[in-house]
């Protein structure tokens, strides 16, 4: 793998770009993996990436209907923060969180990883009991965090409207120092180059139309080119899990809404932090580029459209508005959706299934992004070993016969 | 009822009383039908004996067709699902009319005193449509939205029932506790026309 | 924003009118006592959730407050038909599942 | 005269009877009513408008349109008037306009960032960030800081809006989007049939390219026909037409989101009315007439300002009398742009020579330009631009498109303008919007709109028909033919297309990229994608590192990221592209656009629900009086309840201990009427709420109330309220504030889906009740004063309800308490709530009635050990967590919502947390609501938690602090201590006991 670095780009201007390598091959299918991954976003490329770095196995194919980093990877609001309520989801995705500080010199590509913060305002009493609750949580299970006051959050951000005139004043917030954003399309090409350069077949343009099976245990996969042969088949096909899914006759406890996410025109800088609110349900950060990045809840409905309902943005705008009134002149620029595949508790699925060598990873629903490389991470432990990474284990599909829910509705929240 | 108790419209607060007369050029006019007697009225439209119970208590078939009214000396009536019906009648008499209706009805029928939970709002004016094309994503184009149609639809953020009475009548069927947010919202989106209470 | 035909108002309302409510045609076991944990979990949780056609249901919230069925496309949020409570679908997915 | 360009043309678009003075960067110009700020600019010959993102290069006005990448403003003086980047193409003048450039360091003209570009300029090629900047770890905040500094184009304003913005809904049976020829023909031809149409345009006046066309029509000026047109359209009743009204959306199920500018042509705040409506139109049939957009092609240096489309320079000549410049060059792959020429020529300023791409041309429009002698070179391209803040000249070459190489040497002319036209795009992106992809139309090498199942049509330049004449009957035509798919009209147009000829024109070349004699990596460069300095050499680098798919161009480059959305660029950069891989553009993936077609103003967005009518505020009868008498409120759900209700220089703690104490002690009052209550009739009621409550109903009998809890089907607790028999087969429930819709929602569910047959109604009679709460020993007292019937405990017991006179005024009493009190809920018609209220506040004043809110009922409901769903819950408790086991039935015949749920292994555990009380080893500490708890002291992180307070008080009555909490088994470890570490480092001690502080016998509320 070529590595990059300051002092290279300045080689390389000297012969007008002409020499860079390419990030990543085009392989012909081969006829066996070890492993066929089931979709090339960041999680699945993330999966391959340290199934070959630590776990040695490097025969896999990372198979992607459209390209790579297409889908969610490519649509969502880059946050990443690990401030979840139950130990196990927070374990989980704090996991990733320390993953995500050291990610960016491990797979030598800058994911412009910035941690800038992340401030979940409160609203209601209610709102503050919870933020109270999640912050003491996470402080015990060693997450920085720290409630703030109203006074606290309009210091840290003077445009915040913290006034007792809003529909819904300010009355706090939780703050995570280390919560910040990422470049989204950035961490499924680190991931995919650092893969490639393991031996990862990268398989672009390429449909999974079905799942062989013999005996409860898989054979491979037939795609649009061709059969192929695979000793272990990983599903990381977010919201359209339950359709692979389908191939094997399985139902999951999933539903695939669209969410929609929005940019306005870049600005100059203005907002610091990203800034989330349940209450009035919307959320905001700048980005590098200057654009406000803004994020809604899901639609209503399940759809795999990737796209929503304009009420939805309608009562993201305003809700934007309530809480930065001066952003009433800014104008949007670009409004999109993804598909998110939710669980019912509002946490993923890692877990193996009753078929034999057939794992999935799935259910993230509105925060599946921020969980990037822990979740590949505890995903590819769990596909080596064939059987649950530690954190993982949690998350494992029987937990909708046993009961024993880990419902983060509350900290999910809106989507983010 | 004692005569010394006062009753108070869901909009008292706002004292339309002062404000009739200040404007008479508005586009949009607004009134309150304060404190009518409401009654739920839930059965089965299928139900033969129901329906003659119903009209002879209150002397008008029950409109059965979905968003239809009738009238008759006693009441209003508004279809607002198959099974269920607003009857508004004069204040005050609505602990009578239900208690006919009780004696009228038979078999499986419920009948709800909702006279405290709502009033009734009459919005007219040349500039009506504008006012309601606001409020409202329901077609109000005559051949959809007929005088005498009823819909149960949203309202801004809330909803309401809405019955045209003429081309730029209506009367909004407006819940107490959502009625200030409702005036605010007609005060607001009245502004470009001009508002005139009555 | 979809424009959603209510089988009871019998006509086009906005989608603003509506809330979702999740797939249709999932019946509560007579016998919850009587199954397994895995057959409750099923009827609790999993759905079928299909990228195509599909049967959910709807509520009139601001109307009727009626519950109704409809088919609608998922892929492309066409709806086929809505059909009153109780009543089955006329438009249905064929052999394979997929539209 | 100042407007150097403004040449004395005779176009009535502008209005020479008004001039407008404008500032831009500071300095002052003129212009006319009627010009745009780009057109005023031009008339004023200014060449530097901005700098661009990246390199910092001067830039200036390329187009007259939505297009623009350069002219990108920051309008408006004050700092809540300001308007972040709107494009000058786009922006009316007005007197007294201000503009500025939104990048550029210290100005426009002399920018110390450009040298930064230049010499840094070769080391930011796409994809450098991923590159760079990521050693030390440490250090990448830093680097940020610096990249951030140098982030976006205008600059958010600093105070708040002062303009409103509504919106309002349509319903039509023809939607036109587009107001040019294709459009204004279809809306007339659709409208004749009498359907409902509306058409809408963005610009400010409908006609579209007619508006700066010189084709005659009917042998008339097209202006002419457009006034006509517009005429006859505004005299139907069934047509409303909109200007400066862009559909920015095309949403499923055809709904077309459109921003109708109001004001913004009028100065930078208007108080007459709204700034900006968004219309919402519902329509049954859409057309989208759109027409297309000229393509520049891609040459070096072809960003210096001077270089621009060649359809713009026309429309400044014949629509705003501006010749942006004297000496003309023109670039084409098609006969239409030589009409630039000749406009340019007939202005008396010099073409200096038209560059067609082509081996040659015969047709009309080049013929004519023959016979004016201008010097035609077939088979060349401008290959470079020289010139900095303005084209000096331009080396013109021989070039083979098929191999992309320059052939000879070349040549140089100068010149101060190169107007160029790679040929036209359909305006595809509405026609995106509904996920509908669009497909390649290789005749006309573009993409047009592919299948849809919305109920859509498009007709014009959109469908890649160019020709006016048929552009002009195509519209005639579609328009009827959505009429009829509306239900109006047979399908025909009926009137009499007008008369018009076009020039012959011969093929036109598939041309993009202009090659240069060095390759595009060396060669000066070409850009693609101006706002963001996206260029050929750039294209085909991240070609070569693998990012081969459109989409992975286009974010590894940036191309189309711009404002403009890659109006401008896209179809360049995907053809830079397809030549690159070696594949055609249908190949290479067609690009997907999205709302908004243009940025659309975030107010406009949002339109009335902002501020106080951001959510509705509900409000309960007495709210007045509770205004009145100095309450501070709570937001519960929409709800607005009292909180407290301070005295003159009380704290909020004061408070709190003065409303317990009268309450425990005297007589307290709450306004409880915000809680749900639902009226439920039917032979099969009891039987309903046997299957949806945990508590058995059969045998409660008229009179009498019960507490019941409500479980979702996984058995957790998600409502509770006392529900009283009022009949046989009535009774009426109360639910929380915050549960009332979900509730109701609920009931309605499992009957119509689930059990249809039983004979049961449900209706909200939330809002018809007031509903005030007197507690406290002498609430008996207070109300026999004003009560017709005997409350003595004989004869109205405990959890019993009697209909009454209360205060004159018919009422339904509750003797029901949630203080452990002797209690009694008055529930009155809610038209006589406040004067209920008042009767009560004046009966009670001997015995110091004290009115408390939301807190002091929490206080005194937690004393007793009461729950409150949604805080000391949190839908993961069951009602034995709750150590409420009482509140199951046993016998129950039907399994009850929630109780399958009970049996799963996860519900069996022993150390579920458990609902407990906590006393605080120090009785005056507060534990924090939230705070965690842990069994053992003395834990590294992360430490095992086992529970958190749901609930703490200081309680006045008792004189020391409690609390409600979860605990894992807490319900056997009654007497143990627990540990709370808290945020601030401390750690504090607790005792597990009964969650019943007060009153453990209940006696008090029985008296």
């Amino acid at each position: 793998m070529q590595q990059y670095s300051g002092f290279g780009l300045l080689k390389h201007s000297l012969s007008y770009h002409e020499n860079w390598q390419r990030v990543w091959s085009n392989p012909t299918p081969k006829k066996h993996y070890d492993v066929v991954i089931i979709g090339g976003g960041g999680h699945g490329l993330a999966t391959a990436y340290y199934l070959a770095k630590e776990h040695g196995i490097t025969n896999i194919a990372v198979i992607e209907k459209g390209y790579l980093g297409g889908g969610n990877t490519a649509r969502n609001t880059t946050i990443v923060r690990s401030n979840y309520l139950w130990d196990e989801a927070s374990h989980l995705y704090e996991h990733s969180l320390k993953l995500w500080e050291g990610l960016a010199q491990e797979l030598n590509y800058n994911l412009m990883f910035s941690q800038r913060g992340v401030l979940n305002l409160g609203h209601t009493l209610q709102d503050m009991r919870d933020i109270e609750r999640r912050v003491n949580a996470n402080r015990l299970n060693g997450i920085d965090g720290e409630v703030l006051t109203t006074a606290q959050v309009q210091e840290m951000v003077p445009i915040l409207d913290c006034s007792t005139n809003a529909r819904y004043p300010v009355m706090g917030a939780s703050w995570q120092a280390r919560a910040g954003t990422a470049r989204h399309d950035a961490v499924a090409w680190g991931f995919a180059r650092a893969a490639d350069a393991l031996g990862v077949d990268l398989l672009q343009q390429t449909e999974v139309t079905g799942i062989r099976r013999k005996d409860g245990a898989v054979e491979g996969v037939e795609t649009n080119r061709g059969f192929i042969s695979a000793g272990k088949v990983a599903c990381v096909a977010a919201g359209n899990s339950s359709v692979i899914a389908k191939m094997v006759g399985m139902e999951l406890p999933l539903e695939s809404h669209p969410l929609q996410a929005m940019v306005s025109e870049p600005l100059k800088p203005i907002l610091d932090t990203v800034v989330m609110s349940n209450h009035v349900h919307g959320y905001v950060s700048q980005s590098d580029k200057g654009d406000l990045v803004i994020g809604a809840g899901i639609d209503g409905y399940t759809g795999y459209g990737q796209r929503g309902s304009f009420n939805v943005v309608e009562h993201t705008i305003a809700a934007i508005i309530e809480m930065f009134p001066i952003f009433s002149r800014v104008r949007l620029n670009r409004a999109w959706g993804g598909i998110v595949d939710t669980c019912p508790d509002a946490c993923p699925i890692i877990s193996k299934t009753h078929i034999k060598g057939l794992y999935f990873n799935c259910g993230w629903g509105t925060g599946g992004f921020k969980a990037t490389p822990g979740a590949g991470h505890v995903f590819a432990h769990t596909i080596a070993k064939d059987e649950p990474h530690p954190l993982a284990k949690p998350f494992s599909i029987d937990r909708f016969s046993s009961g024993e829910l880990i419902d983060e509705h509350g900290a999910a929240g809106v989507a983010h | 009822m004692s005569k010394s108790i006062q009753a108070e419209s869901p909009l008292h607060h706002a004292q339309l009383e002062q404000l009739i007369g200040q404007s008479s050029e508005g586009g949009i006019t607004l009134h309150e039908h304060k404190l009518l007697g409401h009654l739920n009225l839930r059965g089965n439209a299928a139900d033969t004996a129901f329906l003659a119970g119903v009209q002879e208590a209150l002397g008008v078939a029950l409109p059965t067709a979905p968003c239809s009214s009738a009238k008759s000396e006693l009441a209003q009536i508004m279809w607002l699902a198959p099974d269920e019906w607003l009857v508004i009648v004069e204040s005050g008499t609505e602990f009578d009319v239900e208690q006919k209706l009780r004696s009228y009805l038979t078999g499986h029928f419920a009948v709800s005193d909702i006279s405290g939970a709502q009033t009734l709002l009459e919005l007219s004016g040349k500039d009506i449509i504008g006012l309601m094309k606001k409020s409202t994503g329901y077609d109000l184009h005559l051949e959809s939205f007929p005088v005498g149609k009823v819909i149960g639809t949203t309202f801004a953020k809330t909803g309401a029932h809405i019955l045209r009475l003429d081309e730029n009548t209506f009367q909004l069927v407006v819940r107490r506790s959502f009625s200030d947010y409702v005036w605010l919202w007609i005060q607001q989106s009245s502004q470009e026309y001009g508002l005139t209470i009555v | 924003m979809l424009l959603i035909h209510c089988p009871y108002c019998e006509e086009m309302r906005e989608e603003e009118e509506f809330s979702p409510a999740g797939q249709a045609h999932i019946e509560r076991p007579l016998q919850p006592e009587d199954i397994s944990d895995e057959q409750w979990a099923h009827y609790l949780f999993f759905r079928k959730n299909p990228r195509g056609l599909h049967h959910e249901m709807w509520l009139h919230a601001a109307g009727c407050r009626k519950y109704f069925n409809a088919t609608r496309n998922t892929a492309t949020y066409e709806i086929m038909e809505t059909y009153k409570m109780g009543q089955a679908p006329r438009v249905t997915a064929n052999e394979e599942g997929q539209s | 005269m100042s407007q150097v360009n403004r040449i004395a043309g005779s176009s009535k678009r502008i209005n020479r009877n008004r001039t407008l003075t404008f500032s831009f960067n500071g300095k002052e110009y003129q212009g006319f009513e009627g010009d745009t700020v780009a057109s005023a600019l031009l008339a004023n010959g200014v060449d530097v408008v901005g700098r661009s993102f990246k390199y910092s290069r001067p830039r200036g006005i390329i187009t007259s349109d939505s297009q623009e990448p350069n002219a990108i403003f920051q309008v408006g003086s004050t700092q809540a008037t300001t308007i972040p980047n709107p494009r000058a193409t786009q922006t009316d003048l007005y007197q007294g306009l201000t503009a500025s450039s939104t990048n550029g360091w210290p100005n426009v003209d002399f920018d110390l960032m450009g040298t930064v570009g230049k010499l840094g300029g070769s080391m930011m090629p796409p994809g450098f960030y991923y590159k760079t900047f990521m050693f030390p770890q440490s250090l990448w905040m830093s680097y940020e800081h610096l990249i951030r500094k140098g982030a976006g184009l205008g600059a958010s304003p600093q105070q708040n809006d002062p303009d409103s913005y509504d919106k309002m809904h349509h319903h039509c049976d023809v939607m036109i989007v587009g107001g040019g020829p294709a459009g204004l023909a279809a809306a007339l031809s659709a409208a004749q049939t009498g359907a409902r149409v509306i058409i809408s345009d963005e610009q400010n006046e409908f006609g579209g390219s007619l508006l700066c066309s010189t084709q005659s029509i009917d042998g008339q000026l097209p202006s002419q026909w457009v006034e006509k047109t517009v005429a006859q359209l505004s005299d139907m009743d069934n047509v409303m037409l909109l200007p400066r009204s862009t559909v920015f959306g095309y949403y499923d199920h055809n709904l077309v989101g459109i921003n109708e500018r109001r004001t913004d042509h009028l100065g930078e705040h208007q108080l007459q009315s709204t700034r900006q409506r968004v219309h919402k139109v519902r329509a049954k049939q859409v057309i989208l007439a759109t027409g297309a957009h000229e393509r520049p092609l891609v040459y070096g240096n072809n960003d210096v300002p001077g270089c621009m489309l060649a359809n713009a320079v026309s429309t400044y000549i014949n629509r705003y009398d501006v010749v942006p410049g004297k000496q003309l060059v023109l670039m084409t792959t098609n006969d239409n742009a030589y009409k630039t020429a000749i406009d340019w020529h007939q202005t008396g300023r010099k073409v200096v020579a038209i560059v067609d791409t082509r081996a040659a041309s015969n047709g009309d429009l080049v013929n004519k330009v023959k016979k004016l002698g201008i010097d035609i070179f077939f088979g060349h391209g401008v290959i470079e631009v020289k010139g900095s803040k303005r084209v000096k000249g331009v080396d013109v070459a021989p070039i083979n498109a098929t191999n992309h190489s320059v052939t000879g040497p070349a040549k140089h002319l100068a010149c101060d303008t190169v107007a160029s036209s790679g040929g036209w795009s359909p305006v595809i992106h509405l026609s995106s919007h509904t996920g509908s992809r669009p497909v390649w139309n290789e005749e006309i090498a573009g993409f047009v709109p592919g299948a849809t199942v919305q109920q859509q049509h498009s007709c014009g330049g959109l469908e890649g028909i160019y020709a006016l004449s048929n552009v002009l009957s195509n519209g005639f035509a579609t328009g009827a033919i959505a009429a009829q798919a509306a239900g109006k009209g047979d399908g025909s147009y009926v009137g009499k297309a007008p008369k018009t000829s076009d020039p012959q024109e011969d093929a036109s070349m598939a041309l993009f990229h202009i090659p240069h004699s060095k390759k595009t990596s060396r060669a000066p460069k070409q850009f693609v994608d101006y706002q963001n300095d996206v260029t050929a050499a750039g294209i085909e680098l991240a070609n070569r590192e693998g990012f081969e798919s459109i989409e992975h161009v286009k974010r590894y480059t940036a191309l189309g990221f711009g404002t403009d959305q890659g109006k401008l660029g896209n179809i360049n950069g995907m053809a830079i592209t397809a030549k690159s891989l070696g594949k055609t553009i249908p190949e290479t993936g067609t690009t997907i656009f999205r709302p908004m077609y243009t940025p659309t103003t975030f107010g406009a967005l949002a339109g009335a629900d902002v501020k106080h009518l951001f959510d509705p505020a509900r409000f309960s009868a007495m709210h007045k009086w509770h205004l009145e008498h100095g309450a501070e409120f709570e937001d519960v759900g929409q709800w607005k309840r009292p909180w407290y209700f301070p005295q003159p220089g009380e704290t909020m703690q004061q408070s709190l201990e003065r409303e317990c104490l009268a309450t425990r002690n005297s007589v307290g009052i709450l306004d409880a009427s915000t809680l749900g209550k639902i009226d439920i009739q039917g032979k099969d009621a009891r039987e309903f709420l046997n299957r949806v409550y945990t508590n058995p109903w059969s045998k409660l009998g008229v009179g009498k109330c019960r507490y019941g809890v409500m479980c979702k089907e996984d058995g957790m607790v998600f409502d509770d309220g006392v529900t009283a028999c009022l009949d046989e087969n009535r009774f009426i429930m109360t639910t929380t504030t915050g549960g009332a819709a979900g509730v109701l929602q609920w009931l309605e569910l499992w009957h119509q889906t689930e059990w249809p047959e039983l004979e049961v109604y449900f209706s909200t009679v939330t809002d018809h009740w007031s509903t005030m709460t007197i507690s406290g020993p002498n609430s008996r007292k207070v109300l026999e004063k004003i009560c017709d019937v005997d409350v003595s405990s004989d004869n109205f017991k405990y959890m019993d309800w009697i209909e009454a006179t209360v205060a004159g005024v018919k009422a339904r009493v509750f003797r029901i308490s949630f203080t452990g009190e002797l209690s009694f809920e008055i529930n009155v018609q809610a038209n006589y709530g406040m004067q209920t209220w008042k009767a009560v506040m004046a009966a009670g004043e001997e015995f110091n009635i004290t009115p408390y809110g939301t807190e002091t009922m929490h206080i005194l409901r937690a004393e007793k050990g009461f729950i409150i769903v949604g805080q000391d819950t949190d839908g993961s408790v069951t009602p034995q967590d709750l150590d409420m086991d009482w509140v199951v039935g046993k016998k129950k015949e039907f399994s009850f919502i929630g109780k399958r749920s009970w049996t799963r292994f996860d519900n069996k555990r022993d150390d579920r947390k458990q609902m407990v009380g906590l006393k605080p080893k120090d009785p005056t500490f507060v534990l924090p609501e939230g705070a965690q708890i842990v069994f053992e002291k003395n834990q590294s992180i992360p430490m095992k938690m086992v529970g958190h307070v749901t609930s703490s008080y200081y309680s006045a009555c008792m004189g020391y602090s409690f609390a409600l909490a979860v605990v894992k088994g807490g319900i056997s470890r009654k007497g143990e201590s627990v540990f709370l570490p808290l945020s601030d480092g401390t750690t504090v001690e607790a005792e597990i006991c009964s969650p019943v502080f007060y009153d453990p016998k209940g006696d008090r509320q029985h008296v």
